[in-house]
């Protein structure tokens, strides 16, 4: 149990980390490059991991090459159903990548302190969620080999996307976010490539590592350009974060569909992306912080501090149903009444007991202390936030798909094989990247956590004039 | 690159990256497509032009009614038949079950050769061979003397072949053959011969004021179905002064849901009920009898009072007291004196003059039985497969010496016969159809045979020709020339005729009397507890159109299951015997019983059970092939007075516990507030026009645009946020030289005469390639290495492909599980795409695969949709139909057309692959076809030119499209009648197509208004 | 480049290094340090970085360009959906702001890379692997006969290890 | 070379290719023009066309009444070609089809996909000489069988944005008339004509 450190006097207060969590047990900068870098040897458990992954990954790809040959008849699509599991798992994967951004772009502008030891692993999290979720909607379409009619390429028939349909807002929401992050992960690792470059004594891992780092000196110049970069790469991100999973509520916000055409669904999916994805953090960040051994990197503290903000986002998503139902009978529509007492009544009433179960009443939980500080029980949560983020997503897209306008055509939805082996696929298309990363790159910032150890001085009291 | 020797790329690696680079340009570059074949003819055909096409007259021949049909013939095939608008018939009209004779024309399971049995087994053999074995066999049985107990079943038809086939016959001293149809309304025939001197005298419904229907369904398979719907629709539209009917039966079939009562009398209590109405019981019996509220009958007996002679009774019944009842109905016209104004025997129908009764087919089962029938010949008939099991056919039939089949189809009986001789289609062959005592509506073939296959008529000309004795009385070679021969103006004036419609006449040769088996009725109802009705089914009849996609696929008028049987049961009924939807039940009469899943319909007495038939094939195709259950077997052998098969029985129903899905189309039957199918009394038609009177809520959907059909398309839907660059409004300008935008088509659907009878739905499959997808080779796999193999699977996942369906609705009567009451309502609204002028699915596609054309069709472009299906989504009406796999891709396991079907695609129509939506297009072929047609011609589109498939098929007249936005179409003048309505008006998505309200009527036999 | 090359261990002894530097004026000064000190900034004293006019220019860049891809395309090939305008800006304001965020931060990435001047092919002068660890460097680039002068300083300032550069 | 330059080969040459990729793509090389096919019986056009003055509609005769124009039925080409040139190998040929009662197996030389539906007569009634888009077709085999023979090949691109052109800005119709060697006044009188625009809407082609 780190003991919370006042904050040192005569030093001025670091770039990022505010006083409130500090990492006492770390003193020294060499202690943090030697235990960072001793998390990237190959281990046999890691390796068990990845083959599992790799091979959950396998089963996706052979079931989209079956699907892709006798088309998607194959999947359990049921009209009026006509979307499923794919955007369901489509939403779920981007939801889960926007904590990362979060963690690593808001939680900058904030000076948050507790963002310095998990948001390297997190925004790694946010880019292999982002491209999970990005084949998707390719997985999902009739013809995946004409995907590229979206993009708006000159092309001799003239012809060019249609820019008012969200699916194209999301192609772009999609791609950007994933650039933008992708560049906002590497530009963070260039200083963490230098020290591995320096630290690396296996002359090919050398080289590989001085390529990435593309010859960075940690010179004061750099240093310069780098925190002004990676300020307004913050700044970017942050409304990008609020704006994409907007962009891909609008998917169902646009349509006229009952229980989807309401306004809430831009901050509802924020808030539910935000809780999703920090329970995605809770899954990664504490067995790696027991494997590896970086306890008093993760301390009880940053835990602390995320459970907050899960308890806060949990209240959010929870008020957000209420405000539906609210809205629904105010409203006095017939269809939207009928939806939102359908969806807890109606043929997929466990679906949604188990998101309200998930997503309202086990992070209650997280009001007592000792429970905020108790990993093995958030671990657990985390698990079951996502499977009720998971089906919260269900209960938006099925229900409200089968009993709309038209009562003729009112109908079931029944999962197939094809799509439970595509669910299967995405999380070993993820974790197969994460395992790869985590032994490729540091899981924290080494330079970040340089920046909120106490340096050494010769004078302790004094420190520098100013 | 650095120049010293020994370091940076050489030349020679430089020309061979070059190399590989231009090689991966060339294969990317030249588009390697094989190269097409432009054949042309070697003398070219007079008055043909290849890829447009001719329309050749003729005349259906899938029942008794003979509707005149134009097959449109292209490129040497028939693609599509519609009806001929001269013929006095149907007027243009044609049925579901008529249009899919094209699927009985290009069926891949017909037989392509004669086939003769060899130690067993059918095999194929040449003509001669088949012909000469013929001839053999006809020798040996002309020689031993047996000829006189030859049997020779031929399906029913009228014309001018029965008379030549009993000449054939009769010169081979063999008796008349037996003209026999088991999906007839033989007991009406019989009462109608007796009460009237016809067989089918004509009913007029435009001079009726009150109709009695006692189970006659002449809006589901009784009768002359598509010229009873015309004259049924045409007097409806009247509104006011529409004729009201009264349904009495005890199960509530299409023509029950038109009704505008239903008297749920018991099975067996029609007699007393017309003794009630003529006064000769008393209504407190009749009451008890059909276990009806007192109040009802004598309301009933006062309404036929007042109409005086107004009155138009029918009967429809097939129980064993059928005829009885058909003369006591008969008798209530004549007290009325509506005989010769509602009922005229002078106009009489030709089409059911002749037809054998169930008895002589007994007879006749009965020699062949006894093992003196030496020769047998079936043509087009059925009798393995449509009669009672008791009658014991099949072994009868083997017990005859030698048995020849001239039916095209491995149908029940062929697979028993001998020799086969398969027959054309009528779509390939001569022949002709009486319509009216003194009509006769000519048939022409509209193709070369499809298969190796020879018209009966000709082989037994053949035969005959063949044999010496009788060789000089059939001077003619083949048929055409035998009905030539007798033509007066020969085959000049033979071929103009073909041009008319009908032509004045009698048939070539008339048929042999034949003194018709009679014995006292032997029918018995048998015990059990509860009533059930077995009814031909409205697309399938008894049987016939079960080998047929379409038939199969179209959802049943009534309950909207496909591929399957199903027993109907009052859901009172089924909750007493803890029955729910699709558990299956067994009925068990005395003759035998049938298994099916239970389908809870409030529209059977809860005593009563009813079962459908049409199904439960053993042979006869792929598609009919162990589909359902054959419903004959609950029949028993047992015929009425006057020789036919009494069909109502008693049967013993109990749950057998395993369960299937049903496979229906149908969501839910309720409209749960939704104001989808709208309808108004007949007397508020008289009031002031509330709905669009005033206009004291602006913007109100229902009031703004209606008279505004014309959608704000291209007028900025912000208003003046608009872009001010978006002036450049390319084709939407009023004023582009193309004048697209100044058209708006358009479309209204009349729901006072819509029936349901989903004819629509077919001639939209056939007009616009729409694939089949409830065969058992075209479900999806459940595992990697299994298939769903039942009989409709993709429509148990909803992936029916219909682009116009047919939504019934009920009104009234809400708690059906615990009370029984006749009074309820059905609304029929055929859906399709609306054309929306503010298309919720146009903004949300992403590539532009779909949009709103400047003359107001919501287009969709199937090679540029990748399916996203997001238009599906966000369309309110769910009109949008999605290929889940490549039905329309020759190479795949659910390829919709197996050879030779894919002739009947219509090549103007883009046959979908797979992954891409595909909806109603307002037929868009048609109409670049007709402007087309008007800028070859230099002129302009005239009015009501062309009309859509649906439209054009419609046998109610219920729909018309048109050109909304130009006052000289009819469509423009229905879009702004007072009972129009938008669908979902709330939703503000200006819909193009019009729904005209249904108008109902008060009970005409209530207790209240009697 | 020659000059002289200083190693420091501590914090404070750094920054009062590089205050006497830069009052000896005597040649530039590069200071290397394994992480973001304010310290180190404040004692270096330059100028804000100019990484937020490449923002600023990308960021506008893109959100012109969103909007123009959106209009010109509607506009070539006009086809109203839904009855919307042709060119309705309103949904195209989301193409604009996700154009405007891509375009914007790639430019600030650019520009970061221009002003660091990296990627950088050649080894640099003056670079020691123990200043991405725990010591901070100082190099003072000057001529031969000041480097004595500048040694000196550093000696009298704590430096671990003084060393001249070629 | 040192290993680092080796290594640049493999994405230079991974660059190469995706650039030829999209040019091509773009550039409309993915069409099939100036195709050249060979045909059974060596047609040509020129001494039908420009010396005998025959219409096109005289063998392409459903031009005006179908969407495919079609081609010559055999007796059409025997109409003349039993007594006319009877001695040339490429009439004797035809001579031989028709004896034996069979149609000439011409090659398709324009191909526009099944998803297009093109008509053919909407464009000759509105007055599109063929020569528009079949180029000046009446020159075709003006060099006789012998060795300097072509046969018909793709004059125009017949892709897509080719179509559209024409549909959005108009034909002209003097430019038709030149193609099509009418004499120079009637191409100077066209000149004053309105350009013919059409529609460009999907479902005028794609139904």
């Amino acid at each position: 149990m780190g003991t919370i450190a006042q904050p040192v006097d005569g030093l001025r207060r670091p770039n990022i980390a505010s006083a409130d969590v500090q990492i006492p047990a770390v003193t020294s900068y060499e202690q943090v490059d030697r235990e960072i870098i001793s998390t990237l040897g190959f281990t046999k458990k890691w390796l068990l991991g990845l083959g599992v992954a790799i091979l959950a990954m396998l089963v996706g790809a052979s079931a989209w090459i079956y699907q892709i040959y006798w088309g998607l008849g194959q999947a359990g699509y049921e009209p009026p159903v006509m979307w499923g599991v794919y955007i369901i798992t489509f939403v779920f994967w981007v939801g889960i990548g926007h904590a990362g951004t979060l963690i690593s772009a808001i939680l900058y502008l904030f000076r948050a302190g507790f963002r310095t030891s998990i948001y390297r692993a997190a925004e790694a999290m946010t880019v292999f969620a982002v491209m999970t979720a990005g084949l998707f909607p390719i997985i999902h379409i009739g013809r995946p080999w004409k995907f590229f009619w979206l993009i708006p390429y000159p092309n001799w028939r003239l012809l060019w996307p249609n820019f008012k349909s969200p699916l194209v807002w999301d192609v772009f929401a999609i791609s950007t976010y994933l650039t933008i992050s992708t560049t906002f992960l590497y530009i963070g690792l260039i200083p963490d490539f230098a020290v591995l470059r320096d630290r690396e004594t296996n002359p090919m891992r050398k080289r590989i590592y001085g390529i990435l780092s593309m010859g960075w000196r940690n010179s004061d110049r750099e240093w310069r350009h780098f925190a002004k970069a990676y300020l307004f790469l913050a700044a970017f991100s942050t409304p990008l974060v609020l704006s994409v999973h907007s962009v891909v509520s609008f998917d169902f916000a646009m349509a006229l569909t009952p229980g989807w055409h309401a306004s809430i669904f831009p901050p509802y999916f924020v808030a539910g992306a935000i809780f999703s994805g920090f329970a995605m953090v809770w899954t990664i960040a504490i067995p790696m912080r027991k494997w590896f051994k970086l306890e008093h990197y993760i301390t009880l503290n940053h835990l602390d501090a995320t459970a907050k903000v899960v308890l806060f986002t949990s209240m959010v998503v929870g008020c957000a149903y209420l405000i539906e139902f609210f809205i629904a009978w105010y409203s006095g529509v017939r269809p939207e009444q009928e939806f939102f007492w359908n969806r807890v009544f109606g043929q997929w009433w466990w679906a949604a007991w188990i998101m309200l179960l998930c997503n309202m009443a086990l992070p209650m939980s997280l009001w007592s202390q000792k429970l905020r500080r108790n990993p093995t029980w958030l671990w657990f949560l985390s698990i079951f936030i996502n499977i009720g983020m998971w089906y919260e997503r269900f209960v938006i897209v099925v229900p409200s798909l089968s009993h709309e306008f038209e009562p003729w055509q009112w109908g079931g939805y029944t999962p197939s094989w094809i799509d439970m082996s595509f669910l299967v696929g995405s999380f070993g298309w993820f974790f197969m990247w994460f395992l790869l990363f985590v032994k490729q790159m540091p899981v924290m910032a080494i330079m970040e956590l340089k920046e909120i150890v106490v340096p050494k001085r010769k004078h302790a009291h004094d420190g520098g004039h100013h | 690159m650095s120049t010293e020797a020994g370091s940076g790329v050489k030349r020679r690696d430089f020309l061979k990256i070059l190399g590989a680079t231009g090689a991966t340009t060339a294969v990317v570059g030249c588009s390697s497509e094989k190269v097409g074949k432009l054949i042309p003819y070697v003398t070219s055909p007079d008055n043909t032009v290849a890829g447009v096409s001719q329309f050749y007259a003729t005349t259906c021949k899938e029942c008794a009614t003979g509707c005149g049909v134009l097959a449109e013939v292209r490129d040497g095939r028939p693609i599509k038949l519609e009806g001929n608008p001269a013929h006095p018939v149907n007027r243009g009209a044609i049925c579901a079950t008529g249009m899919s004779a094209m699927q009985g024309l290009y069926n891949p399971d017909r037989y392509r050769q004669p086939m003769l049995r060899e130690n067993g087994t059918l095999s194929p053999v040449t003509w001669d061979r088949a012909l000469e074995v013929l001839g053999q066999k006809l020798g040996e049985v002309k020689s031993r003397g047996g000829a006189g107990n030859a049997v020779f079943l031929n399906a029913h038809e009228s014309g001018s072949l029965p008379g030549f086939l009993d000449q054939w016959l009769e010169a081979n001293g063999m008796p008349a053959h037996l003209s026999i149809d088991s999906a007839a309304p033989a007991a009406t025939i019989a009462t109608n011969r007796a009460a009237y001197g016809v067989a089918w005298p004509a009913i007029d419904f435009n001079a009726a004021s009150l109709i009695l229907s006692f189970s006659a369904d002449f809006l589901d398979a009784w009768g002359h179905r598509v010229p009873q719907q015309l004259d049924w629709a045409d007097a409806r539209a009247k509104l006011e002064g529409a004729p009201k009917l009264v349904y009495i039966g005890a199960r509530r079939s299409l023509t029950g849901l038109n009704a505008d009562q239903w008297i749920p009398a018991k099975a067996g209590s029609e007699m007393a009920i017309c003794n009630a109405i003529l006064g000769q019981g008393t209504v407190a019996a009749a009451a008890t009898a059909a276990d009806v509220p007192e109040a009802t009958i004598s309301a009933l007996v006062a309404a036929v009072r007042g109409a005086g002679s107004g009155v138009l009774a029918l009967c429809g019944m097939t129980s064993p007291d059928a005829v009885e009842c058909g003369q006591m109905v008969a008798e209530i016209n004549k007290a009325n004196g509506s005989v010769g104004t509602t009922i005229k025997p002078a106009a009489a129908h030709a089409g059911y003059e002749g037809m054998a009764s169930y008895l002589d087919l007994v007879d006749a089962v009965e020699r062949m039985a006894a093992g003196n029938v030496p020769i047998a010949f079936v043509r087009n008939a059925n009798p393995a497969h449509s009669m009672p099991a008791g009658a014991g056919f099949a072994d009868a039939f083997a017990k005859v010496g030698f048995k020849v089949s001239f039916s095209s189809y491995p149908d029940e009986t062929s697979e028993l016969c001998d020799l086969i001789v398969p027959d054309n289609h009528w779509l390939e062959s001569w022949g002709d159809a009486m319509v009216g005592a003194d009509q006769r509506s000519l048939q022409q073939p509209t193709l070369e045979p499809v298969f190796d296959t020879r018209s009966t008529a000709d082989v037994l000309l053949a035969a005959a020709r063949a044999d010496g004795t009788i060789a000089s009385r059939f001077p003619q070679a083949d048929y055409r020339s035998w009905l030539i021969a007798n033509f007066a103006g020969g085959s000049s004036a033979f071929a103009t005729a073909l041009t008319q419609p009908t032509i004045a006449g009698s048939p070539v040769a008339a048929r042999a009397t034949r003194t018709a088996v009679s014995r006292p009725a032997n029918a018995a109802t048998g015990e059990g507890n509860m009533f059930v009705v077995v009814y031909p089914s409205a697309t399938l009849g008894d049987g016939v159109g079960a080998n047929k996609p379409w038939l199969q696929e179209l959802p049943d008028p009534v309950t909207k299951i496909a591929w399957q049987s199903w027993v109907e049961i009052h859901p009172m009924t089924a909750k007493q015997m803890g029955v729910k939807e699709g558990e299956h039940l067994t009925v068990k009469t005395a003759a035998g019983e049938i298994t099916a899943p239970a389908y809870p319909y409030m529209g059977v007495r809860p005593d009563t059970v009813a079962v459908a038939l049409g199904q439960g094939h053993t042979a006869y195709g792929r598609f009919a092939q162990n589909v359902g259950v054959n419903a004959y077997n609950l029949v028993a052998n047992g015929w009425d007075s006057a020789g036919n098969l009494a069909i109502g029985a008693m049967a013993t129903v109990t749950r057998t516990g395993d369960h299937s899905p049903l496979v229906t189309t149908e969501g839910s039957a309720r409209q749960h507030g939704r104001g989808i199918a709208q309808a108004m009394m007949a007397a508020a038609l008289a009031g002031p026009d509330e709905d669009h009177g005033h206009h004291d809520i602006p913007g109100l959907a229902s009031q703004e645009f209606l008279p505004g059909l014309k959608s704000p398309v291209a007028a900025d839907a912000q208003g003046e946020m608009a872009n001010p660059l978006s002036k450049d409004k390319g084709q939407y300008n009023p004023d582009h030289p193309t004048k697209a935008e100044a058209r708006r088509w358009a479309m209204t659907i009349d729901l006072a005469r819509c029936t349901g009878c989903s004819a629509c739905v077919t001639a939209c499959y056939s007009e616009n390639n729409i694939p089949t997808v409830g065969a058992s080779y075209q479900g999806r796999a459940l595992s990697p290495v299994t298939w769903d193999e039942r009989p409709g699977a993709n429509i148990l996942k909803g992936r029916e492909m219909a682009w116009i369906r047919l939504e019934r609705y009920y009104e009234g009567n809400t708690n059906t599980e615990n009370e029984f009451s006749p009074d309820f309502e059905a609304r029929f609204v055929p859906m399709m795409c609306q054309h929306c002028g503010n298309a919720p699915c146009e903004p949300v596609c992403p590539v532009y695969a779909t949009y709103h054309s400047p003359d107001g069709l919501n287009v969709q472009v199937y090679n540029r949709c990748v399916g996203t299906r997001y238009c599906s989504n966000n369309c309110p009406y769910k009109v949008r139909y999605y290929n889940w796999f490549g039905y329309g891709e020759t190479d795949r396991r659910q390829y919709a057309w197996p050879e030779p079907m894919h002739w009947m695609l219509n090549p103007d129509v883009t046959v979908r692959g797979k992954g891409v939506m595909e909806k109603c297009t307002f037929c868009v072929q048609r109409i670049r076809e007709g402007e087309n047609r008007a800028r070859s011609e230099e002129r302009e589109l005239n009015a009501d030119e062309f009309t859509t498939a649906c439209a054009q098929a419609c046998p109610s007249k219920a729909i018309v499209f048109g050109d909304a936005a130009d006052e000289n179409w009819s469509v423009a003048k229905l879009a702004y009648d007072r009972r129009a309505y938008h669908v979902f008006e709330e939703l503000n998505t200006y819909t193009a197509v019009v729904y005209l309200k249904k108008v109902n009527h008060p009970a005409p036999a209530a207790p209240a208004t009697a | 480049m020659q000059g002289v090359l200083g190693a420091f261990h501590e914090l404070d002894t750094t920054c009062h290094a590089i205050e006497d530097l830069k009052k000896a004026r005597l040649g530039d000064v590069t200071v290397y340090s394994p992480t973001i000190r304010h310290e180190i900034d404040e004692a270096i004293d330059a100028p804000n970085s100019v990484v937020r006019r490449f923002t600023l220019i990308g960021g506008l860049l893109g959100v012109s360009f969103g909007y123009w891809i959106s209009i010109w395309t509607g506009d070539y090939w006009p086809l109203v959906t839904g009855g919307k305008a042709i060119a309705s800006w309103i949904p195209y304001t989301i193409i604009g702001f996700e154009v405007m965020v891509l375009v914007g931060c790639l430019s600030t990435v650019a520009g970061m890379f221009i002003n660091a001047r990296i990627p950088r092919l050649t080894t640099t002068v003056g670079y020691d692997p123990r200043f991405s660890g725990g010591h901070f460097g100082i190099f003072v680039s000057c001529s031969a006969d000041k480097a004595s002068q500048v040694e000196a300083l550093l000696q009298k300032h704590g430096a671990e290890e003084v060393r001249r550069e070629a | 070379m040192t290993t680092k330059k080796k290594w640049t080969i493999i994405p230079g040459f991974l660059a190469l290719a995706a650039a030829a990729t999209l040019l091509s793509a773009y550039s409309g090389a993915s069409s099939s023009q100036g195709k050249v096919v060979e045909q059974p019986v060596k047609f040509i056009h020129n001494p039908h066309v420009e010396k005998l003055g025959m219409n096109c509609l005289y063998c392409h005769s459903q031009a005006q009444k179908a969407m495919d124009p079609g081609n010559a039925s055999v007796a059409t080409c025997m109409g003349c070609h039993t007594l006319v040139k009877t001695d040339s190998p490429e009439i004797q040929k035809l001579t031989e089809y028709w004896n034996n009662k069979e149609p000439i197996p011409w090659n398709r030389v324009h191909k526009v996909p099944d998803y297009v539906q093109f008509p053919h007569m909407r464009h000759v009634n509105a007055g599109v000489t063929c020569q528009s888009c079949h180029g000046e077709i009446q020159k075709q085999g003006a060099a006789g069988v012998g060795d300097g023979y072509k046969p018909v090949e793709q004059y125009a691109s017949l892709n897509m944005g080719w179509c559209i052109n024409c549909h959005v800005q108009g034909y002209n119709p003097s430019e038709g008339a030149r193609l099509a060697g009418m004499p120079d006044s009637v191409v100077q009188a066209l000149k004053s004509e309105p350009v013919k625009k059409a529609r460009y809407d999907c479902a005028v082609c794609h139904y």
